[in-house]
């Protein structure tokens, strides 16, 4: 989370592609907000257990579903992910008992909304993985990864120059400052 | 009907039991109304009611104290139950002047259906169903539906249900809901490339004013997340990025409080469709969870209720 | 405040642009308080360290790169130019970021702007400085260009509090002032705090026990906003006319030369036309907003 | 002698200047009426246009403008002033109440420290007015020492008579113009007897009044009246857009941007209608909403008369039509309270 609110603090957008090589093939970026109490303990669980899952999430780990806000997502794509990923436990068993089910509520509206406003709907997918679901959590990270591949980099925020989708240098490219 | 809100008007002030008075009285320029807020009897006089009376005066009762009688359409009714439901305003600090409302003209639409400007036109009078607009001597006719507003079109409320005194006889709702949804048929045809750069295009044009927020009785936040400087959320300079993220994220917090009152659209100087945006987010909100905003004063807000089994096809 | 007055003023500009900061190195950061640095820093371009000028009581723009510009009185004197200070509560955002920065980043400066302390009126005066809080440190210039020509003027009185101990800033200025025998060093907190021997009571209070006489003073008093309001009546108790009564106020920000609109009190610029106004001037402005 | 232009010309002649200039001319192309770089062949706006409805500043001081680049690298930060284009603009169709109203912010940019961005833009920039023929309800600008056809702060004036549009030179700039311009007549005796017939009736044809003497003191002394101000501002929402698209308001706010080390310092539109305009950490002098609509109205009607004694409000009526609540200046400038008072 530091991190997240740290390249919010000073307002920078950031392009994660170009921390690769140019010449490697494009990678999805996906930032992966996961309940601590069950999605963060899978994610932990497919790890121990040696579970395949492609390294293109960055994990952020949120003490409940119910803590994503509609900023957190629209920021992550302004920054310049490809996607995000919001997962908590699945309904009824919540730490904070209604968590996930306001969640629920709040993802479903923003994921029609950004659907009908032209944004591809594999851009912002959400998941219960319990906290003994390791393999579900590799399989969704997997699938997500495959979806994000099919749809293509997010250009949706780059500014157009004479018509050409094309990246500004001081717009869109940043790299993340891993600390 | 307007005679009646005077008295009333007047009785109540006099009557110290109302402490404020928020109604319309007639604009500076023609065919408008303007709100007016005020303490002293003498200026019930002024209190009007036509077919021009645009504002939602919903917004402005977060930020009066004491008792206040509020003239109230359909729309602002629902507003008001709204921030009813939100705890921004007690019901027993309200009179409520219900008013049956016939729809408002959109001068907009009545310009481009004549060719001339609103203050070019001599006279615009509407009487049911006919409207006629005077343009240097002609007089030329249009069904309502031609010329009122979108959001007037698709009102499911005319009268208001919660109120204390109604000043007129009931009015049926009687939506076009197609007519009303043209904007939002239209982009909802396009790929979403291409509506994603529709948006792009308006958005281009936005200047930052807030008026859209402002005049919103939905957004009564103290500091609205668009001057949040730690974290800067948004940047405050009009590019159309962050104009666009403006525009998301008001339309999601204010989703289950917009009652469809079309003010931001109209207010906008920049003629962006904002309503498409506030239109699609409550009938999003309505299809998924079936609630209708400021419908109920007693229903629970739409964020802070929920239900066992709902939306969970959108969930891995 | 006449315009021809300011195009006097040394201008510093880079490229005949106003708005374009030099780059500046931080030297030296002094941990004040939990919530105030004072941060030491000099040109980066060893010529305009030795050609740039200013007055005490002056302010610049210094910007974070990537974050913003915010307002800071200059609290080093002119008479010590061999680097500047100034001094930062961490409220904001540029002043967060200003205090994530370590020794050696670099800061934009743009500057020197607004008017000073009218130095040739205070000759041969007696001066009494009120500080509160932050607020010694626009009077902390004055004060080292005072006692760096100390022949020039006659008693020194400075009375500074701040709420709690840990609150008082530049404590090792208030120790060397103490020393120095010709100056009436007194040092007041708020409240009652447990391991403070020292005075007790609010500035405005401390200053009417102090009682300074007001023939041939002059006070000059900064601090927060009320305690400004509530020093003024009582300096006028001791007989000072509002003419001797000196201030700088504090308002946002941007510009720094009365362009952005955003710092006026009535039809005066504080940035362009301040921040040092006489009480008398401060009476006389249309608006009582300051 | 003056020369006249006739309509159908104007196309070709606005051609011939696009080789020197990027002519910028009104247009609603983008959604609203706003001045953008002419396409070539529009000349529709002669028969729509009265005004546009983002004023003409937006050319001088853009919603957003990138004031310089930085760029950190190993030995620290290296600041990139930005590229002196010196682009030359004309704009076309300037109406007179937006060119007195650029005169008018010219003084604050030009006054004491220069403002290099805005007044590069201007020095570069040549104004073609336009007479207007059918002023707004709302413009109030023969109350406001201007007249719809006033050619004082333009290069050139363009006067509607009929089929034709009388062209006056004012500057040297407008006189160079014209001499490289093909396609010209010479006027005569009667065009200009039809040209002041038309200015007289576009005079006439404004309807607004404002009775603005003495406007300076009976502000200077009901500033205090609360009670007056609260009733004025209880209407207001306090949105932008009175300030931000008012042609005679100038004030901008600075932010910064940086990404990966390299960043833009930006100036953008601001407003006093907005509380975080005067907010500071500890306190905000202007948070009440009645101080901020008295901080609008008194900056045009008394602040500014008493830096430049010039009222910085042309008329032109945008605040009135624009306003969501129809505040409207012109009956809040007439019910300032005439106290008779002895001056604070």
């Amino acid at each position: 989370m530091k991190l997240f609110l740290r390249l919010c603090y000073n307002g920078t957008s950031f392009d994660p592609r170009s921390e690769m090589s140019p010449e490697s093939e494009w990678e999805p970026k996906l930032l992966g907000f996961l309940c601590r109490w069950c999605s963060y303990a899978g994610a932990d669980l497919a790890g121990t257990s040696r579970k395949k899952y492609p390294a293109n999430i960055r994990i952020i780990k949120v003490p409940c579903s119910g803590r994503v806000d509609s900023l957190f997502i629209l920021k992550a794509l302004r920054l310049g992910f490809d996607g995000v990923l919001v997962s908590g436990c699945h309904p009824g068993d919540c730490h904070y008992q209604t968590g996930n089910y306001r969640a629920r509520r709040r993802i479903a509206i923003i994921k029609k909304f950004l659907e009908y406003l032209g944004v591809e709907p594999q851009r912002l997918q959400a998941s219960w993985v319990s906290a003994s679901e390791g393999g579900k959590f590799a399989e969704v990270v997997t699938d997500v990864t495959q979806d994000l591949k099919e749809v293509g980099p997010n250009q949706l925020f780059e500014r157009k120059k004479n018509g050409a989708k094309t990246k500004a240098r001081s717009e869109g490219a940043a790299r993340a400052k891993e600390d | 009907m307007e005679q009646k809100l005077r008295q009333e008007a007047k009785a109540l002030l006099e009557q110290k039991k109302i402490d404020w008075i928020i109604g319309f009285e007639a604009g500076s320029l023609k065919f408008t109304t303007t709100p007016l807020i005020t303490k002293d009897a003498a200026d019930t006089e002024r209190l009007v009611i036509n077919p021009f009376i645009t504002n939602n005066l919903a917004s402005f009762l977060t930020e009066m104290k004491g008792r206040v009688a509020i003239v109230a359409k359909g729309c602002e009714s629902r507003s008001i139950v709204s921030l009813i439901q939100d705890n921004k305003v007690a019901r027993e600090d309200l009179v409520i002047l219900g008013v049956p409302c016939p729809g408002i003209i959109d001068l907009a639409k009545i310009e481009r259906l004549v060719g001339k400007e609103r203050d070019e036109l001599d006279d615009i009078s509407r009487d049911g169903d006919k409207v006629s607009v005077k343009v240097n001597g002609k007089k030329k006719d249009f069904t309502a539906s031609d010329v009122l507003f979108d959001h007037c079109l698709a009102c499911e409320l005319p009268t208001p249900q919660e109120y204390d005194i109604l000043l007129g006889e009931e009015r049926k709702p009687s939506p076009e809901l197609k007519v009303s949804g043209q904007n939002i048929a239209a982009l909802k045809e396009l790929t979403s490339t291409e509506r994603w750069a529709s948006w792009e295009k308006e958005l281009s044009r936005c200047i930052r004013c807030y008026a859209c927020r402002n005049v919103c009785p939905a957004c009564f936040c103290q500091r609205c997340f668009v001057e949040e400087t730690e974290p800067q959320w948004v940047m405050p300079m009009p590019r159309w990025q962050d104009n666009l993220i403006f525009q998301i994220i008001r339309n999601i917090h204010v989703a289950g409080r917009c009652t469809d009152c079309g003010e931001c659209e109209r207010v906008c100087p920049v003629n962006i469709p904002l309503r498409s945006l506030t239109r699609e987010m409550y009938d999003i909100v309505d299809e998924l969870f079936k609630f209708k905003s400021g419908m109920d004063k007693d229903a629970l807000p739409l964020m802070v209720h929920y239900e066992q089994e709902e939306a969970e096809d959108l969930f891995r | 405040m006449t315009v021809s007055d300011i195009t006097k003023r040394p201008k510093f500009f880079a490229k005949d642009n106003v708005y374009l900061p030099h780059i500046v190195v931080i030297e030296k950061i002094i941990e004040e308080t939990p919530g105030v640095r004072t941060f030491h820093f000099n040109f980066k371009d060893k010529k305009l360290a030795r050609e740039f000028k200013f007055e005490s009581g002056q302010f610049a723009q210094c910007s974070v790169f990537g974050v913003g510009e915010a307002p800071f009185c200059i609290s080093s004197s002119p008479t010590r130019p061999d680097h500047l200070e100034f001094a930062a509560q961490r409220v904001g955002r540029v002043t967060n970021a200003l205090h994530r920065l370590g020794v050696g980043a670099e800061l934009g400066f743009r500057g020197p702007y607004g008017n000073s302390f009218p130095l040739d009126s205070l000759k041969g005066k007696n001066l009494v400085f009120v500080g509160g809080g932050i607020g010694l440190a626009p009077l902390r210039s004055l004060i080292w260009n005072i006692i760096d020509n100390r022949d020039k003027y006659n008693k020194v009185d400075i009375i500074y509090g701040a709420r709690t101990p840990a609150d008082l800033c530049f404590r090792y200025d208030l120790e060397a002032w103490d020393k120095d025998k010709t100056i009436n060093m007194v040092t007041t907190i708020d409240r009652e705090a447990e391991g403070w021997t020292g005075r007790v009571g609010l500035v405005p209070n401390v200053l009417g026990e102090v009682a300074p006489k007001a023939k041939d003073a002059v006070a000059i008093v900064c601090g927060p906003p009320i305690m400004i309001r509530f020093t003024f009546p009582v300096l006028e108790k001791l007989g000072f006319t509002p003419a001797q009564m000196l201030t700088t106020l504090e308002k946002r920000m941007k510009c720094g030369i009365g362009k952005c609109g955003r710092c006026n009190i009535g039809n005066v610029y504080v940035c362009r036309d301040g921040p040092v106004f006489s009480y008398e001037q401060i009476k006389n402005f249309v608006s009582s907003e300051y | 002698m003056s020369k006249k232009v006739n309509k159908k010309d104007i196309a070709q002649l606005l051609k011939e200047w696009s080789q020197q200039f990027n002519v910028l001319a009104p247009s609603r192309a983008s959604g609203v009426a706003e001045m953008t770089e002419w396409d070539g062949k529009d000349t529709s706006f002669l028969e729509w246009y009265r005004n546009t409805v983002v004023p003409p500043k937006a050319s001088f001081l853009p919603p957003m403008e990138e004031m310089f680049r930085f760029r950190k690298d190993e030995e620290g930060y290296r600041i990139e002033p930005p590229s002196k284009n010196g682009q030359k603009q004309l704009l076309f169709g300037v109406r007179p109440c937006d060119a007195r109203a650029m005169a008018i912010v010219d003084m604050t940019f030009e006054d004491a420290y220069k403002d290099p961005y805005y007044l590069e833009k201007r020095r570069n920039a040549v104004l073609v007015g336009m007479g207007c023929t059918n002023p707004c309800e709302s413009c109030f600008c023969t109350s406001m020492g201007t007249t719809p056809t006033d050619s004082t702060n333009v290069d050139l004036m363009l006067i509607d008579i009929g089929d034709y549009f009388l062209i006056e030179e004012v500057t040297a700039k407008g006189k160079e113009l014209l001499a490289k311009a093909s396609g010209l007549k010479e006027a005569t005796k009667s065009d200009e007897a039809e040209a002041e017939k038309s200015k007289e009736t576009s005079y006439n044809k404004v309807t607004r009044k404002l009775d603005t003497t003495g406007i300076k003191d009976r502000l200077l002394e009901s500033f205090d009246d609360e009670e007056f101000w609260t009733k004025t501002a209880a209407k207001c929402i306090s949105c932008g857009i009175c300030t931000l698209l008012c042609p005679t308001c100038y004030c901008f706010d600075i932010n910064d941007e940086m990404v990966k080390g390299e960043g833009a310092r930006f100036r953008n539109w601001d407003s006093c209608g907005f509380p975080l305009y005067t907010k500071m950490p500890m306190e905000n002098p202007r948070s009440e909403k009645w101080r901020r609509v008295r901080q609008k109205v008194c900056h045009k009607y008394e602040f500014y008369p008493m830096a430049f004694d010039v009222i910085a409000c042309t008329g032109c009526g945008r605040c009135i039509r624009l306003c969501p609540v129809n505040w409207d200046i012109t009956q809040v400038i007439e019910s300032v309270p005439q106290k008779v008072k002895g001056a604070k």
